[in-house]
């Protein structure tokens, strides 16, 4: 059984995505979503952890959320960047869903 | 899916209710607590987890007649009385906050946070607060 | 497959109800059921009629109701939540002794027992907060 | 001294309500003097009639309502805050072609230009929020 | 109090505006430009500071089309019409946040941390979004 | 001047006490309120910080945020406990007030 975790806080302000990247699972994914979207920005602290997780599990994040954000060609290397039907495809894939809030 | 089928034909699902706020400064501690509460009556295989500031809602003492506000805390013994019974508290989210054991309103079940993801991992529904 | 989405923020104040709803639509629109959309804590506050968004930008609260009518959603708001913020329908109303109600069409105000079964029933729930 | 108080968070789900109300209280008991309590973001929903809290928790608006009686407080309502989360008086209900209204006794909506003289007019600001 | 009084016997007032949260994901930013524009209208002495998250309010290319919500970000360009000029840029929230001067939306002022600590000492009303 | 700085977020959730201490200068105060009393805790990073910070600054922290929270008897040494009264005191006895939200 494999789970997705979305996680939607910026990594500056708030404990959410360490959590997150504490207690995921081998095999499952992660999907930043509005703030979370920072998590994955070139030249950060969050990206290296992020990076490191990646290893292990897969990582998405919600395309109009970068756009809004203006992070379009930050992101690191290996997110995916998903619609928001991509984002219902990902909670049908995975056997539960976990939002770090 | 886990799903049992019971006598009246309905499923029996793993409910995890994961507390990760500290109480009084925000209400998902409280309204958190009102959805376990209910979800007794629907018979269901109930787990709470209390990792992060989650762990602050648990902690003895708690006396709220200064700020004027309802203390819920003792509601947390009463979850017993529920069949409640499972409750995780986080080991490393204890450690990072001075807090043993021995400063819960309740008795619990401390897992590492390798053990937490894994029982995540093994729920249907995960609520988390 | 069968969803629940549950909304845990107002409109506005959160990004968390906006994309509830575009998460909503877009199930919608692949075929999935929605079996429930659960409005608890603030997120009571997306199903008040009473809100007049600045004309330029999207109504959230008209935009559920549309959404309501159109695929039958079954938006449910906790009892309890919304009467610590002031979200009630005509029964409420005429229950509390208030002289006005504001539950917005497509909305209706039911215990938290609705989000248990929601999450029983539905094979996936999926939480949109802060 | 004259304080102004900017309440940002709405009644029950954030402390800050409880935190700026006791405050200001406090401050009246010392003999200050509070030029205007300023309602902002979810701060308007502490201006809600329609709340029923539980009967053994406190009433957060009341409780607002009956400290503007007694010390004749100012407890202004942002209005486009207000608008985009359903806050209105029976004026603003009328103007918005709503059919209700459900502002609290006691507190009257303004615009923004009311916190910043507030800013201005008081000696100290004092801000409660999330 | 630096009051000063002007000609139609009013204060002028040194009005500090921080701006520490991220935009879209909560209001307040869009609310905290509300405030920012209304106050213009008052002729006080008016700074606005981005620090931690705040910076990432004056990035450029923020484009919200998917998502279905206005992009209030061309606003913060609209400042300078209103005279508000004063924009003062944390240096070490940008540097975390791999972000520099070239990638922000308005011309603004660095400050180091310890200069910023400086700024809001030297205020008469700080707000914090 | 001096100035009283207010937190009121939990130091392990979100990042305002810590941008809180690093923009507070000598001689200003820090009042913790609501969650921001867990700053103040004995055996957290937090409260290191904040030993440190008491060289240069006074901290206060409010009492009925500290008992409802059951961490009365648990904060560090020289952390002087106020009442809603002490608190309206400090906010009048300095210049300005920031609230680190």
């Amino acid at each position: 059984m494999t789970m997705l975790h979305t996680i939607n806080k910026s990594p500056f302000e708030r404990n959410a995505f360490d959590s997150c990247l504490t207690h995921v699972k081998k095999g499952s994914a992660i999907l930043l979503i509005e703030d979370g979207v920072y998590g994955a920005t070139q030249g950060t602290a969050g990206a290296t952890k992020l990076a490191a997780a990646m290893k292990d599990v897969a990582v998405y994040a919600l395309q109009a959320d970068v756009e809004m954000r203006g992070m379009q060609g930050r992101l690191i290397d290996g997110v995916k960047l998903v619609d928001y039907g991509g984002f219902v495809d990902l909670v049908t894939q995975h056997q539960n869903t976990q939002a770090w809030l | 899916m886990t799903d049992e089928m019971m006598e009246e034909g309905g499923k029996i699902k793993k409910f995890l209710y994961i507390n990760r706020k500290a109480p009084h400064g925000t209400i998902y501690a409280l309204e958190s607590l009102e959805v376990v509460l209910i979800s007794a009556a629907f018979e269901q295989d109930v787990s709470l987890a209390f990792i992060d500031d989650g762990v602050y809602e648990i902690v003895k003492g708690q006396d709220t007649k200064g700020a004027e506000i309802k203390n819920f805390s003792p509601t947390y013994r009463a979850l017993e009385g529920y069949d409640i019974e499972k409750l995780y508290v986080e080991k490393e989210s204890m450690d990072a906050r001075g807090l043993t054991e021995k400063d819960l309103l309740v008795p619990v079940k401390v897992l590492t946070a390798k053990e937490m993801a894994d029982l995540m991992e093994s729920q249907d529904v995960v609520m988390s607060f | 497959m069968k969803l629940a989405v549950l909304v845990n923020e107002g409109p506005y104040t959160h990004q968390a109800s906006d994309t509830a709803y575009l998460f909503t639509r877009a199930a919608l629109e692949k075929g999935h059921e929605i079996f429930r959309v659960f409005f608890y804590h603030d997120g009571v506050n997306n199903g008040t009629r009473l809100t007049v968004p600045p004309q330029d930008d999207r109504n959230i609260v008209k935009r559920w109701t549309e959404l309501a009518e159109k695929h039958k959603l079954d938006l449910v708001v906790c009892i309890a939540a919304a009467q610590r913020r002031g979200i009630l329908d005509e029964n409420e109303a005429k229950r509390q002794g208030k002289d006005a109600n504001n539950i917005a069409p497509g909305f209706r105000i039911s215990g938290l027992g609705q989000l248990i079964e929601a999450g029983i029933q539905a094979d996936r729930l999926v939480t949109f907060g802060d």
